[in-house]
Protein backbone atom coordinates (compact mmCIF):
# COMPACT_ATOMS: atom_id res chain seq x y z
CA UNK A 1 0.00 0.00 0.00
CA UNK A 2 1.42 3.62 -0.87
CA UNK A 3 0.70 6.29 1.33
CA UNK A 4 1.80 9.94 1.07
CA UNK A 5 3.89 11.92 3.91
CA UNK A 6 4.03 14.89 4.85
CA UNK A 7 7.45 15.90 6.50
CA UNK A 8 8.25 18.91 8.28
CA UNK A 9 11.24 20.98 9.66
CA UNK A 10 14.60 18.98 9.47
CA UNK A 11 13.03 15.84 7.67
CA UNK A 12 11.62 18.33 5.04
CA UNK A 13 15.00 20.07 4.62
CA UNK A 14 16.50 16.33 3.46
CA UNK A 15 13.74 14.89 1.84
CA UNK A 16 10.97 17.24 0.98
CA UNK A 17 7.87 18.50 1.52
CA UNK A 18 6.47 14.94 1.14
CA UNK A 19 7.80 11.58 0.37
CA UNK A 20 5.72 8.45 -0.89
CA UNK A 21 6.10 4.83 1.37
CA UNK A 22 4.94 1.77 0.50
CA UNK A 23 4.32 -0.41 3.35
CA UNK A 24 3.00 -3.99 3.72
CA UNK A 25 -0.76 -4.11 4.76
CA UNK A 26 -1.80 -5.88 7.51
CA UNK A 27 -5.23 -6.15 6.11
CA UNK A 28 -5.99 -5.30 2.36
CA UNK A 29 -6.53 -1.48 2.34
CA UNK A 30 -5.13 -0.69 5.34
CA UNK A 31 -1.35 -0.60 7.32
CA UNK A 32 0.26 0.39 10.88
CA UNK A 33 1.62 3.42 11.70
CA UNK A 34 4.45 1.02 12.93
CA UNK A 35 4.63 -0.59 9.33
CA UNK A 36 4.94 2.75 8.19
CA UNK A 37 7.62 4.06 10.16
CA UNK A 38 9.70 0.91 9.04
CA UNK A 39 9.31 1.74 5.16
CA UNK A 40 10.08 5.20 5.59
CA UNK A 41 13.31 4.27 7.64
CA UNK A 42 14.27 1.79 5.14
CA UNK A 43 13.57 3.79 2.25
CA UNK A 44 14.94 6.99 3.63
CA UNK A 45 18.32 6.37 5.59
CA UNK A 46 18.94 9.82 6.44
CA UNK A 47 15.92 9.65 8.78
CA UNK A 48 17.35 6.78 10.70
CA UNK A 49 18.80 9.27 12.96
CA UNK A 50 15.82 10.07 14.09
CA UNK A 51 14.68 6.50 14.35
CA UNK A 52 11.83 6.01 16.68
CA UNK A 53 11.88 9.77 17.60
CA UNK A 54 9.60 10.14 14.67
CA UNK A 55 6.55 11.45 15.88
CA UNK A 56 3.54 10.43 13.40
CA UNK A 57 0.67 11.94 13.60
CA UNK A 58 -2.86 10.77 11.45
CA UNK A 59 -5.23 13.17 10.65
CA UNK A 60 -3.69 15.82 12.30
CA UNK A 61 -3.78 14.05 15.67
CA UNK A 62 -0.39 12.40 17.33
CA UNK A 63 -0.85 8.51 16.91
CA UNK A 64 0.68 4.81 18.24
CA UNK A 65 2.27 2.31 16.25
CA UNK A 66 -0.27 0.02 16.21
CA UNK A 67 -3.15 2.94 15.01
CA UNK A 68 -3.86 2.22 11.57
CA UNK A 69 -3.27 3.91 8.06
CA UNK A 70 -6.26 3.86 5.18
CA UNK A 71 -6.46 5.06 2.10
CA UNK A 72 -7.39 9.06 2.32
CA UNK A 73 -5.92 9.48 5.66
CA UNK A 74 -3.44 12.66 6.17
CA UNK A 75 -0.21 11.05 7.59
CA UNK A 76 2.77 13.14 8.81
CA UNK A 77 5.94 12.48 10.11
CA UNK A 78 7.19 14.69 12.67
CA UNK A 79 10.70 15.44 14.59
CA UNK A 80 10.88 16.12 17.82
CA UNK A 81 9.04 18.84 18.73
CA UNK A 82 10.58 22.74 19.33
CA UNK A 83 7.99 24.94 20.29
CA UNK A 84 8.04 27.79 22.85
CA UNK B 1 -11.41 34.47 21.66
CA UNK B 2 -9.81 36.01 19.01
CA UNK B 3 -8.04 34.91 15.74
CA UNK B 4 -6.25 31.91 15.78
CA UNK B 5 -3.96 30.17 18.07
CA UNK B 6 -0.86 30.06 15.85
CA UNK B 7 -0.10 33.13 13.75
CA UNK B 8 2.33 34.92 11.90
CA UNK B 9 1.58 37.93 12.74
CA UNK B 10 2.90 39.41 16.32
CA UNK B 11 1.55 38.81 20.16
CA UNK B 12 0.88 41.22 22.23
CA UNK B 13 0.83 40.08 25.77
CA UNK B 14 -1.20 42.62 27.41
CA UNK B 15 -4.20 42.09 24.76
CA UNK B 16 -3.78 38.41 25.36
CA UNK B 17 -3.72 39.01 28.97
CA UNK B 18 -6.68 41.29 28.94
CA UNK B 19 -9.04 38.78 27.04
CA UNK B 20 -8.32 36.18 29.76
CA UNK B 21 -9.83 38.38 32.84
CA UNK B 22 -13.03 37.85 34.08
CA UNK B 23 -14.37 40.23 36.55
CA UNK B 24 -14.83 37.43 39.06
CA UNK B 25 -10.79 36.87 38.72
CA UNK B 26 -8.29 38.26 41.20
CA UNK B 27 -5.09 36.70 39.92
CA UNK B 28 -3.34 36.31 36.54
CA UNK B 29 -0.30 34.96 35.44
CA UNK B 30 1.66 35.46 32.18
CA UNK B 31 4.33 33.24 29.83
CA UNK B 32 5.68 35.24 27.26
CA UNK B 33 8.43 33.00 25.88
CA UNK B 34 11.05 35.51 23.60
CA UNK B 35 13.99 34.95 21.15
CA UNK B 36 17.67 35.38 22.98
CA UNK B 37 20.61 36.11 21.78
CA UNK B 38 22.67 33.43 22.46
CA UNK B 39 22.18 29.50 22.71
CA UNK B 40 25.18 27.40 24.16
CA UNK B 41 27.46 30.08 23.74
CA UNK B 42 26.92 30.62 20.24
CA UNK B 43 25.70 34.25 18.89
CA UNK B 44 21.94 33.94 18.05
CA UNK B 45 20.64 36.72 15.51
CA UNK B 46 17.29 34.82 14.68
CA UNK B 47 14.56 31.96 15.22
CA UNK B 48 12.30 30.49 12.52
CA UNK B 49 9.61 29.04 13.66
CA UNK B 50 7.74 26.63 11.58
CA UNK B 51 4.57 24.99 12.05
CA UNK B 52 2.30 21.85 10.82
CA UNK B 53 -0.36 24.70 11.26
CA UNK B 54 -3.59 22.91 10.71
CA UNK B 55 -2.16 20.46 13.58
CA UNK B 56 -0.60 22.50 15.48
CA UNK B 57 -3.87 25.17 16.12
CA UNK B 58 -5.81 21.77 16.58
CA UNK B 59 -3.03 21.07 19.26
CA UNK B 60 -3.45 24.29 20.87
CA UNK B 61 -7.29 23.21 21.35
CA UNK B 62 -6.94 20.44 22.55
CA UNK B 63 -4.32 21.59 25.30
CA UNK B 64 -6.84 24.09 26.52
CA UNK B 65 -9.69 21.76 26.80
CA UNK B 66 -7.36 19.60 28.93
CA UNK B 67 -6.26 22.25 30.52
CA UNK B 68 -9.48 23.69 31.30
CA UNK B 69 -10.53 19.98 32.16
CA UNK B 70 -7.79 20.09 34.89
CA UNK B 71 -8.28 23.50 36.08
CA UNK B 72 -11.89 24.75 35.67
CA UNK B 73 -12.05 28.06 37.51
CA UNK B 74 -9.11 29.08 35.05
CA UNK B 75 -9.63 30.95 31.57
CA UNK B 76 -6.42 30.12 29.47
CA UNK B 77 -5.31 32.16 26.35
CA UNK B 78 -2.82 30.87 24.28
CA UNK B 79 -0.63 31.93 21.12
CA UNK B 80 2.14 30.78 18.82
CA UNK B 81 4.09 33.00 16.68
CA UNK B 82 5.26 31.78 13.61
CA UNK B 83 8.07 33.21 10.97
CA UNK B 84 11.50 34.30 11.22
CA UNK B 85 11.78 36.34 14.71
CA UNK B 86 14.38 38.38 15.89
CA UNK B 87 16.14 38.59 19.42
CA UNK B 88 13.47 40.10 21.57
CA UNK B 89 10.53 39.27 19.90
CA UNK B 90 7.65 37.09 21.34
CA UNK B 91 7.40 33.94 20.03
CA UNK B 92 4.81 32.29 22.94
CA UNK B 93 2.10 33.30 25.29
CA UNK B 94 0.33 31.90 27.59
CA UNK B 95 -2.11 33.83 29.55
CA UNK B 96 -3.94 32.58 32.65
CA UNK B 97 -6.93 33.91 34.64
CA UNK B 98 -8.43 32.69 38.00
CA UNK B 99 -10.04 33.33 40.81
CA UNK B 100 -7.18 33.00 42.79
CA UNK B 101 -3.42 32.71 42.07
CA UNK B 102 -2.71 29.40 43.30
CA UNK B 103 -4.46 28.00 40.30
CA UNK B 104 -3.29 30.84 37.86
CA UNK B 105 -0.01 29.81 38.08
CA UNK B 106 -0.33 25.98 37.65
CA UNK B 107 -2.42 26.24 34.39
CA UNK B 108 0.21 28.82 33.26
CA UNK B 109 3.46 27.12 33.69
CA UNK B 110 1.24 23.55 32.87
CA UNK B 111 0.22 25.48 29.57
CA UNK B 112 3.89 26.37 28.65
CA UNK B 113 4.83 22.74 29.12
CA UNK B 114 2.10 20.88 27.39
CA UNK B 115 2.55 23.27 24.57
CA UNK B 116 6.18 22.34 24.66
CA UNK B 117 5.64 18.72 24.77
CA UNK B 118 2.70 18.63 22.40
CA UNK B 119 2.50 21.04 19.74
CA UNK B 120 4.07 20.73 16.43
CA UNK B 121 6.56 23.22 15.81
CA UNK B 122 9.98 23.75 14.88
CA UNK B 123 13.01 26.12 15.30
CA UNK B 124 15.69 26.98 13.11
CA UNK B 125 18.70 28.74 14.97
CA UNK B 126 20.25 31.74 12.90
CA UNK B 127 23.79 32.67 14.03
CA UNK B 128 26.56 34.63 12.45
CA UNK B 129 27.56 30.90 11.63
CA UNK B 130 24.38 30.09 9.34
CA UNK B 131 21.35 27.81 10.75
CA UNK B 132 20.72 24.90 13.14
CA UNK B 133 17.24 23.05 13.32
CA UNK B 134 16.98 22.73 17.41
CA UNK B 135 16.64 19.24 18.71
CA UNK B 136 14.92 19.30 22.20
CA UNK B 137 16.55 16.62 23.59
CA UNK B 138 20.22 17.13 22.60
CA UNK B 139 22.14 17.96 25.76
CA UNK B 140 21.67 21.79 25.00
CA UNK B 141 22.34 23.50 28.25
CA UNK B 142 21.54 26.89 26.82
CA UNK B 143 19.24 26.40 24.22
CA UNK B 144 18.42 29.48 22.08
CA UNK B 145 14.91 30.65 24.06
CA UNK B 146 12.64 29.42 26.68
CA UNK C 1 14.31 50.70 37.18
CA UNK C 2 11.53 53.70 36.31
CA UNK C 3 9.61 55.33 39.69
CA UNK C 4 8.72 54.23 43.29
CA UNK C 5 7.78 50.21 43.95
CA UNK C 6 4.67 52.02 45.72
CA UNK C 7 2.36 54.26 43.84
CA UNK C 8 -1.00 55.48 42.89
CA UNK C 9 -0.60 55.68 39.68
CA UNK C 10 -1.98 52.95 37.23
CA UNK C 11 0.51 50.15 36.67
CA UNK C 12 1.11 49.10 33.20
CA UNK C 13 1.98 45.35 33.48
CA UNK C 14 3.52 45.18 29.76
CA UNK C 15 5.85 47.92 30.17
CA UNK C 16 7.06 46.22 33.71
CA UNK C 17 7.23 43.04 31.90
CA UNK C 18 9.73 45.06 29.15
CA UNK C 19 12.08 46.54 31.30
CA UNK C 20 12.65 43.20 33.27
CA UNK C 21 13.85 41.76 30.03
CA UNK C 22 17.20 42.00 28.91
CA UNK C 23 18.74 40.44 25.29
CA UNK C 24 20.00 36.99 27.26
CA UNK C 25 16.70 35.92 28.60
CA UNK C 26 14.04 33.59 27.00
CA UNK C 27 11.45 33.55 29.47
CA UNK C 28 9.18 35.89 31.01
CA UNK C 29 6.62 35.34 33.74
CA UNK C 30 4.27 38.15 35.15
CA UNK C 31 2.08 37.99 37.98
CA UNK C 32 -0.82 40.61 37.92
CA UNK C 33 -2.82 41.15 40.89
CA UNK C 34 -6.54 42.82 40.52
CA UNK C 35 -9.24 43.83 42.38
CA UNK C 36 -12.44 41.16 41.69
CA UNK C 37 -16.11 41.94 41.84
CA UNK C 38 -16.71 39.96 44.83
CA UNK C 39 -15.38 38.52 47.76
CA UNK C 40 -17.12 35.20 50.20
CA UNK C 41 -20.10 35.52 48.09
CA UNK C 42 -20.32 39.98 49.10
CA UNK C 43 -20.40 42.30 45.96
CA UNK C 44 -17.10 43.73 45.95
CA UNK C 45 -17.18 47.53 44.01
CA UNK C 46 -13.79 48.66 44.87
CA UNK C 47 -10.39 47.83 46.95
CA UNK C 48 -9.02 50.84 48.96
CA UNK C 49 -5.45 50.19 49.11
CA UNK C 50 -3.02 51.75 52.04
CA UNK C 51 0.12 52.00 52.55
CA UNK C 52 2.96 52.22 55.03
CA UNK C 53 4.78 54.53 52.46
CA UNK C 54 8.32 55.06 53.13
CA UNK C 55 8.20 50.97 54.86
CA UNK C 56 6.43 50.03 52.14
CA UNK C 57 8.86 50.86 49.17
CA UNK C 58 11.85 49.54 51.59
CA UNK C 59 10.26 46.53 51.94
CA UNK C 60 9.55 46.08 48.74
CA UNK C 61 13.49 46.79 47.71
CA UNK C 62 14.45 44.25 50.73
CA UNK C 63 12.65 41.39 48.60
CA UNK C 64 14.10 42.51 45.41
CA UNK C 65 17.34 42.10 46.89
CA UNK C 66 16.41 39.00 48.46
CA UNK C 67 15.22 37.11 45.83
CA UNK C 68 17.94 38.23 43.67
CA UNK C 69 20.39 36.05 45.77
CA UNK C 70 17.81 33.28 45.44
CA UNK C 71 17.81 33.72 42.04
CA UNK C 72 20.82 35.35 40.56
CA UNK C 73 19.74 34.97 36.66
CA UNK C 74 16.31 36.47 37.32
CA UNK C 75 15.59 39.88 36.70
CA UNK C 76 12.51 41.05 39.06
CA UNK C 77 10.26 44.28 38.75
CA UNK C 78 7.43 44.44 41.28
CA UNK C 79 4.89 47.58 41.81
CA UNK C 80 2.50 47.96 44.03
CA UNK C 81 -0.50 50.42 43.76
CA UNK C 82 -2.61 52.46 46.29
CA UNK C 83 -5.70 54.03 46.48
CA UNK C 84 -9.24 53.39 45.49
CA UNK C 85 -8.93 50.38 42.46
CA UNK C 86 -12.12 49.15 40.99
CA UNK C 87 -12.88 45.95 39.87
CA UNK C 88 -10.37 45.03 37.03
CA UNK C 89 -8.09 47.57 38.02
CA UNK C 90 -4.36 46.61 38.64
CA UNK C 91 -2.99 46.46 42.20
CA UNK C 92 0.31 44.82 42.13
CA UNK C 93 2.34 43.27 38.95
CA UNK C 94 5.35 41.02 39.65
CA UNK C 95 8.18 40.89 36.12
CA UNK C 96 10.17 37.92 36.52
CA UNK C 97 12.77 37.67 33.21
CA UNK C 98 15.42 35.31 33.01
CA UNK C 99 17.54 32.90 30.86
CA UNK C 100 15.26 29.91 31.69
CA UNK C 101 11.04 29.82 32.10
CA UNK C 102 12.00 27.55 35.93
CA UNK C 103 13.63 29.75 37.54
CA UNK C 104 11.63 32.57 36.28
CA UNK C 105 8.21 31.30 37.18
CA UNK C 106 9.73 30.71 40.43
CA UNK C 107 10.71 33.75 41.38
CA UNK C 108 7.68 35.48 40.15
CA UNK C 109 5.86 32.87 42.68
CA UNK C 110 8.13 34.06 45.47
CA UNK C 111 7.94 37.59 44.63
CA UNK C 112 4.26 37.63 44.99
CA UNK C 113 4.25 35.51 48.00
CA UNK C 114 6.96 37.82 49.60
CA UNK C 115 4.78 40.64 48.95
CA UNK C 116 1.89 39.14 50.67
CA UNK C 117 3.61 38.32 53.56
CA UNK C 118 5.86 41.31 54.17
CA UNK C 119 4.87 44.58 52.49
CA UNK C 120 2.95 47.22 54.86
CA UNK C 121 0.25 47.19 52.44
CA UNK C 122 -3.74 46.93 53.35
CA UNK C 123 -6.73 46.78 51.68
CA UNK C 124 -10.67 48.13 52.36
CA UNK C 125 -12.93 45.96 50.51
CA UNK C 126 -16.02 48.48 49.71
CA UNK C 127 -19.37 47.15 48.41
CA UNK C 128 -23.42 48.02 48.31
CA UNK C 129 -23.58 47.65 52.61
CA UNK C 130 -20.11 49.68 52.92
CA UNK C 131 -16.55 48.74 53.58
CA UNK C 132 -14.51 46.19 55.95
CA UNK C 133 -10.70 46.19 55.90
CA UNK C 134 -9.66 42.70 54.94
CA UNK C 135 -8.21 40.76 57.08
CA UNK C 136 -5.89 38.43 55.85
CA UNK C 137 -6.21 34.93 58.53
CA UNK C 138 -9.65 35.54 59.11
CA UNK C 139 -11.03 32.54 57.48
CA UNK C 140 -12.67 33.83 54.11
CA UNK C 141 -12.17 30.75 51.64
CA UNK C 142 -13.23 33.62 48.79
CA UNK C 143 -11.13 36.97 49.36
CA UNK C 144 -11.60 39.93 47.25
CA UNK C 145 -8.45 40.02 45.14
CA UNK C 146 -5.39 37.82 44.42
CA UNK D 1 9.42 56.64 78.49
CA UNK D 2 6.98 57.62 75.92
CA UNK D 3 6.59 56.77 72.52
CA UNK D 4 4.55 58.25 69.68
CA UNK D 5 3.27 55.34 67.56
CA UNK D 6 1.96 55.82 64.41
CA UNK D 7 -0.82 53.40 63.42
CA UNK D 8 -1.95 52.30 59.97
CA UNK D 9 -5.82 50.87 58.36
CA UNK D 10 -8.23 49.72 60.78
CA UNK D 11 -5.63 50.95 64.19
CA UNK D 12 -6.15 53.96 62.43
CA UNK D 13 -9.89 54.37 62.10
CA UNK D 14 -10.12 52.97 65.37
CA UNK D 15 -7.11 55.13 67.28
CA UNK D 16 -5.95 58.18 65.03
CA UNK D 17 -3.10 58.01 63.24
CA UNK D 18 -0.37 58.58 66.36
CA UNK D 19 -1.01 57.22 69.56
CA UNK D 20 1.23 57.83 72.68
CA UNK D 21 2.55 55.00 74.67
CA UNK D 22 4.09 55.70 78.13
CA UNK D 23 6.01 52.63 78.75
CA UNK D 24 8.96 51.34 81.61
CA UNK D 25 12.50 51.74 80.66
CA UNK D 26 14.14 48.49 80.40
CA UNK D 27 17.30 50.51 81.40
CA UNK D 28 17.60 54.73 81.28
CA UNK D 29 16.36 56.12 77.88
CA UNK D 30 15.21 52.59 76.15
CA UNK D 31 12.29 50.30 76.37
CA UNK D 32 11.41 46.76 74.09
CA UNK D 33 9.11 46.50 71.40
CA UNK D 34 7.77 44.20 74.12
CA UNK D 35 7.10 46.54 76.83
CA UNK D 36 5.40 48.92 74.14
CA UNK D 37 3.26 46.53 72.80
CA UNK D 38 1.64 45.35 76.48
CA UNK D 39 1.62 49.08 77.44
CA UNK D 40 -0.42 49.92 74.12
CA UNK D 41 -2.96 47.08 74.56
CA UNK D 42 -3.33 48.07 77.95
CA UNK D 43 -4.10 51.54 77.35
CA UNK D 44 -5.98 51.13 74.18
CA UNK D 45 -8.31 47.56 74.96
CA UNK D 46 -10.14 47.95 71.16
CA UNK D 47 -6.93 46.99 69.97
CA UNK D 48 -6.62 43.76 71.75
CA UNK D 49 -8.53 41.68 69.62
CA UNK D 50 -5.34 41.88 67.50
CA UNK D 51 -3.12 41.10 69.90
CA UNK D 52 -0.05 39.33 69.16
CA UNK D 53 -1.00 39.79 65.64
CA UNK D 54 0.25 43.43 65.76
CA UNK D 55 3.32 43.78 63.54
CA UNK D 56 5.52 46.11 65.24
CA UNK D 57 7.83 48.34 62.82
CA UNK D 58 11.12 50.26 64.29
CA UNK D 59 12.97 52.60 61.34
CA UNK D 60 10.57 51.12 59.05
CA UNK D 61 11.84 47.72 59.57
CA UNK D 62 10.26 44.97 61.34
CA UNK D 63 10.98 44.12 65.22
CA UNK D 64 11.00 41.51 67.37
CA UNK D 65 9.54 41.35 70.63
CA UNK D 66 13.32 42.03 72.35
CA UNK D 67 13.90 44.85 69.93
CA UNK D 68 15.25 47.90 71.80
CA UNK D 69 13.42 51.41 71.06
CA UNK D 70 15.08 54.39 71.72
CA UNK D 71 14.17 58.15 72.02
CA UNK D 72 13.82 59.17 68.25
CA UNK D 73 13.38 56.24 66.99
CA UNK D 74 10.38 55.83 64.57
CA UNK D 75 8.05 53.11 65.50
CA UNK D 76 4.55 51.65 64.00
CA UNK D 77 1.71 49.40 64.77
CA UNK D 78 0.84 47.46 62.11
CA UNK D 79 -2.32 45.01 61.66
CA UNK D 80 -1.53 41.95 59.69
CA UNK D 81 -0.96 42.89 56.47
CA UNK D 82 -3.20 42.24 53.44
CA UNK D 83 -1.76 43.67 50.19
CA UNK D 84 -1.89 42.08 46.47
Amino acid sequence: MRVEILLFASLRDELGGTCAVEAPESRPGETTVGALREAFLASCPSASRLGKRILVAVNEKFAREDDLVRPGDTVAFLPPVAGG
Amino acid sequence: MSGPRVTRSPLDPAVLLGEARRDGDGGLTLFVGVVRDNADGRAVEAMEYEAYEPMAEKEMERIEADLSGRFPAVRLVMRHRIGRLTVGEVAVVVAASGPHREEAFAACRAGIEEIKARVPVWKREWGPDGSVWVDPLQPRPNPGSC
